[in-house]
């Protein structure tokens, strides 16, 4: 019961799914419509749970005085204050120059910018490391590396007018040749994986 | 911008600080404007699946008399059995559900939105007539090298084979096609992490410290 | 109203006659017809400006094809006056009734020049009249009714034959090749793929140093295929740790990804005689959000100098910093995903990448699953349907035959 | 080769310091350098272009602040084309943490520098959950997906609304995306059901990927990364963050070469003098 209900599900839906992709009837479409609503409602509470497992997750580190137990207060400080602020005031509190939107634009849209921006001394700190020419391939890679950083600046346009011609044909032919090749070799990985799951063949994910 | 010069632009500049400074070292500094942020994205997620979503397409309906709605909300809320290991048997039923509608999905997706278009694409150029009148030389070759290229990577990616005899000569071709454009790649996306750095040292400068007009 | 308009047309036709006679001399480059218009236009416009539209006509009903049965096309013949005098129509109405003789509602607006609009709000069966209202600046002209018209449910959308035919093909290559697999018994032949020997020599290398090995699993949970795949080959590098008895240091992103690498670990263990050997607190849940996860990863690297780091399954922008700080701890890398952004900075900075496709068959092939290995083939066998369906087209086009061509192009 | 060596060990805070500078040193000392505007761009361009009035334009705002230095350059400067043209938009996004981005830039370029109407000139319906399944909803029946935008208003009291209702009522669809779900889910889930014109402004990361996607004509633009921003800048004539921050690019790419000949000859350095 708790494994053959569950695998007629995934059985039942991905097949209805398959299936009815290719029936444009409107009782069938309704029905996918709606049977699509309800995933996107599914979906929603998997976001909550986050929420609420992250809450769960830090309370259980202060109550343990688990390592750095100390900032699992601050985390929840933060979710608390994030919350009270997005819903005090009903749906207003999202409106433009409530405190939700001070908190996003002050406190977390740096915080996340800035985070990300680290990315840009790693690159650089790869470039000189790790980018090595230690055999043809390599050279080739390094090469087109080199090329196409010229050509995505004005100041390569500037040494030769002829960089970003170069690098868009490079974009628009081999790469895109390449490109293609990958896609559908996981697309094929991917569809087998999904006929796989959906036949019940494949099921580690119930562990 | 939304923001006043102020005490919230101190705030801002201030964390944008303690995250650099992980570039040092990681410290207690960095770590806490971490916490913060994953706080307060948390925070901010729920808010806004809330009043966009949750609340106006699931439970305003259900009180305007939708009962149908109390099916994606009981599933959604058997995600939660997952917290005890007793009842965590019961996540299998949303979980499968919503498994078998996205990967039912997906599979007539890869078909539409890649096979099938991306199959064509790569033929659909060689217009009789067309590759030596109407395109350009390099749009020419380009198509070629497209055709070349897609044909010998996807023979590189041939499992059921020993790379041996025109196979091995065809996958070689084709690992160097992958090879100009992981480089082309690697080149391109430069940009992304530099405009970061850029966008973050701007605020600094000009809105923070205004030494930028 | 139809009557009247023509009747207003003829008249003033005739009032423009004189006028044209003399405008027809000056312009002798311009064709008749045209200063015919000119002078029409000229004149309309002194005596009655867009007073005189003539109806749009023959209005005609079919369903729209490969639908809901929601949809009802219409087309008209565009309104005379607008032929005759561009810009004298500004645009057409589309008005639905129920009836002939009830009210007809506007559904649908079209700029002028168009000839037909699908109504998308009619319901599968209903009878519908439809006039078309040719609107100007300020006068309009309906048609006359026309119906009554039906919109009709389809079963099969008939746009989407080759969609059809290769999921079906895909999908049975697939199950097909799996049998065949589970018949034919451990027969199945893969390819040796050059990352095995990697993986041997890593920890290999790990084990004489007397250091750790680290296996990241990606940033995904266990319902996607890539940690699915992932595990597969955990398993194989948990036997060789395991017969080697070198530390494997497992931080996890995911709950619940922990509780599945923790099993499969023990399982190899076992497999080689070592469950002493095998200790749990060596796979652990450290967080899960995205850079706390990589500034744990990164400082366990820097502490722990592991001498192997396995990153397998599906990355993001955490790819980066893993591959460098890895590489600058002096680690052999072995990376393996199948997102593509990411995968330029695992090849510039590991020693071997799996791309994409191959991160699965190096699962498969290791776990010698017949089933995993079916699948396999059969995408393999996909593959060879498309080279050769990608070098008939071009031999098709070149020859001059679009059929191909147009058999697949979408919508 | 002492200094061989030295260099081979350099501390990477050394490393991390001359980027900083590299990105710093042009923002006083600005380059000015011209912005070559590339076909892919140009392609977007002239699909807006050829919008006839009153089409409606629906943008995805599938980034959140991580990608807006690269992309809310561009969405301001299509939004900026589109009010030039007298287009209406219809905004909505895939990020939740986008959602203000977008509203931030509707009002600084529709109300603020076109003093466009909410509701008859754009919408905005926030934050759509859902991904992939959400696209398939909302090329059949837009009404469904969007029953209420960002302030509450239900979607049947805004005017704009009236006559847009699903995939053939959209003159063309942007997806600014920096991510899954994005650009790949609306080729996949939208523009193969539905058709109709699909464009994409990506980041660096993701651009390169969609060039096959251009290729086949299933996108009919691409704007990628900071340069493309700068490129629809130039465009409209409206130069904003993305043309300044070219200098800073212009000067950091160059340090990213020297830095990646450099190590190569240190590794050759050292390997000669191994052997």
């Amino acid at each position: 019961m708790r494994l053959q209900i569950p695998l007629a599900i995934i059985l039942i839906m991905g097949l209805f799914t398959i299936v009815t992709s290719f029936v444009p009837a409107k009782p069938i479409a309704d029905l996918n419509q709606t049977f699509r609503n309800w995933y996107i409602g599914i979906i929603t509470f998997f976001i909550f749970l986050g929420t609420f497992n992250l809450v769960r997750v830090n309370g259980e580190r202060i109550k343990t005085k688990a390592r750095d137990w100390q900032y699992s207060i601050i985390l929840i400080a933060a979710l608390g204050v994030m919350l009270f602020a997005g819903f005090f005031k009903g749906r207003a509190s999202l409106d433009e120059g409530s405190p939700f939107m001070y908190l996003y634009f002050n406190v977390q849209f740096p915080l996340e910018a800035t985070m990300y921006s680290l990315l840009a001394f790693f690159v650089t700190s790869a470039s000189f490391r790790a980018f090595r020419a230690r055999n043809t391939q390599a050279l080739v890679l390094l090469l087109a590396a080199v090329l196409i950083m010229l050509g995505r600046v004005p100041v390569g346009t500037s040494i030769w007018k002829g960089f970003p011609d170069v690098t868009e044909w490079i974009m628009s032919y081999p790469n895109a040749a390449a490109k293609r090749g990958i896609r559908l070799g996981i697309d094929l990985g991917l569809i087998s994986m999904a006929l796989r799951m959906i036949l019940g063949i494949e099921r580690s994910y119930m562990q | 911008m939304l923001m006043t010069t102020g005490p919230w632009v101190w705030v801002a500049g201030l964390l944008t600080l303690a995250i650099y400074s992980f570039l040092y070292k990681d410290n207690p500094v960095y770590k806490m404007a971490e916490y913060i942020f994953v706080g307060l994205s948390a925070g901010y997620w729920a808010a806004f699946l809330w009043w966009n979503y949750a609340y106006p397409n699931l439970f305003e309906p259900l009180a305007q008399g939708n009962y149908w709605n109390i099916i994606p909300i009981a599933m959604g809320l058997m995600m939660f059995t997952q917290l005890s290991r007793r009842t965590s048997w019961m996540v299998r039923f949303p979980l499968t559900f919503v498994l078998g509608v996205s990967l039912g999905l997906q599979i007539v997706a890869a078909v539409e939105g890649d096979m099938v278009p991306q199959l064509a694409g790569t033929f659909s150029p060689f217009t009789r007539g067309a590759m030596f009148n109407t395109y350009d030389f390099w749009t020419s070759v380009g198509y070629i090298v497209l055709l070349v290229g897609v044909l010998t990577t996807i023979t590189y990616f041939f499992f059921s084979k020993e790379h041996k005899g025109i196979l091995g000569v065809s996958s070689k071709i084709g690992i160097y096609f992958l090879m100009v454009a992981f480089g082309a790649s690697f080149g391109y996306t430069i940009m992304a992490r530099i405009s970061l750095l850029f966008g973050r040292l701007h605020f600094l400068l000009s809105d923070w410290m205004h030494v930028l007009k | 109203m139809m009557l009247g308009a023509w009747t207003l047309m003829a008249s003033l036709l005739l009032c423009a006659l004189p006028v044209l006679a003399q405008d027809m001399a000056p312009a002798e480059d311009a064709a008749p017809q045209d200063s015919l218009d000119r002078a029409l236009t000229q004149l309309l416009n002194q005596i009655v400006p867009g007073e005189i539209l003539s109806a749009p006509e023959k209005v005609s009903l079919e369903d729209t094809p490969s639908d809901a049965g929601t949809s009802i096309d219409v087309a008209w013949h565009i309104s005379a006056s607008e032929s005759i005098i561009p810009g004298s129509v500004v645009k057409y109405h589309v008005m639905r009734a129920e009836s002939p003789d009830s009210e007809f509602v506007r559904v649908g607006t079209v700029p002028a020049g168009t000839a037909s609009y699908s109504d998308d709000g009619t319901e599968p069966g209903k009878p519908y009249w439809y006039k078309v209202k040719a609107v100007g600046v300020d006068s309009e002209t309906a048609s006359e009714a026309c119906g009554p018209g039906y919109s009709r449910m389809q079963w099969f959308d008939r746009n989407r034959w080759n969609v059809l035919v290769f999921t079906l093909l895909t999908c049975f290559l697939v199950i097909i090749f799996i049998e065949i697999a589970k018949r034919s018994k451990g027969e199945t032949f893969l390819r040796r793929l050059p990352v095995f020997d990697a993986i041997d020599e890593a920890i290999g290398r790990a084990t004489e140093m007397g250091k750790d090995v680290l296996y990241i699993m990606g940033g995904l949970d266990v319902d996607d295929p890539q940690t699915v795949a992932s595990m597969n080959i955990l398993a194989r590098v948990a036997e060789r740790t395991a017969s080697y008895g070198t530390k494997l240091n497992i931080p996890c992103i995911w709950p619940m990804a922990m509780s599945m690498a923790r099993e499969t670990v023990k399982e190899s263990y076992l497999r080689m005689g070592r469950p002493d050997e095998y200790n749990e607190d060596d796979i652990y849940y450290l967080t899960t959000d995205q850079f706390g996860y990589v500034a744990g990863v990164d400082g366990i690297m820097m502490r722990d100098r592991p001498a192997a780091n396995f990153y397998l399954g599906a990355f993001y922008a955490e790819s980066l910093v893993f591959a460098e700080t890895g590489y600058a701890t002096g680690a052999i890398q072995i990376a393996g995903t199948a997102e593509i952004d990411q995968l330029p900075f695992f090849v510039v900075a590991c020693d071997y990448t799996l791309i994409g496709e191959e991160l699965y068959a190096a699962g498969a092939s290791l776990s010698g699953d017949p089933i995993q290995m079916g699948s396999i083939r059969g995408q393999d066998a996909a593959k060879a349907i498309f080279f050769v369906l990608i070098v008939v087209g071009v031999i098709l086009k070149l020859a001059g035959i679009d059929a191909i061509e147009e058999w697949l192009s979408i919508g | 080769m002492d200094f061989i060596e030295k260099i081979g060990r350099l501390d990477r805070r050394i490393i991390f310091l001359t980027v900083a500078l590299a990105v710093i040193l042009p923002l006083f000392f600005p380059l000015g350098l011209p912005i070559e505007v590339t076909p892919p761009v140009q392609q977007l361009y002239d699909v807006i272009e050829g919008l006839s009035e009153g089409s409606v334009v629906m943008m995805s705002i599938d980034y959140d602040p991580s990608g807006a230095p690269e992309l809310q350059p561009a969405t301001l400067s299509i939004l900026r084309h589109c009010f030039r043209r007298d287009l209406k938009v219809l905004m909505l996004g895939l990020w939740a943490p986008g959602v203000p981005l977008g509203v931030q830039a509707l009002d600084e370029v529709g109300v603020g520098e076109f003093n466009r109407e909410y509701g008859v000139d754009f919408v905005n319906f926030g934050y759509k959950p859902g991904g992939a399944v959400t696209l398939v909803n909302l090329g059949r029946d837009i009404h469904d997906v969007c029953r209420q935008d960002i302030y509450g208003t239900s979607v049947e009291e805004l005017p704009m609304m009236d006559d847009v209702k699903a995939a053939n009522d959209i003159g063309l669809v942007l997806s600014m995306s920096m991510g899954v779900p994005g650009s790949d889910q609306w080729i996949w889930y939208y523009h193969a059901r539905y058709q109709g014109n699909l464009a994409t402004a990506q980041t660096a990361i993701g651009a390169p990927r969609y060039y096959q996607y251009l290729q086949t004509g299933q996108l009919v633009g691409l704007v990628g990364g900071m340069k493309g921003s700068a490129e629809y800048e130039r465009l409209v004539d409206h130069m904003g963050l993305a043309t300044t921050g070219m200098d800073s690019q212009s000067v950091a790419h160059l340090l990213i070469i020297g830095f990646v000949i450099l190590g190569n000859i240190v590794y050759w350095a050292e390997k000669r003098r191994k052997a």
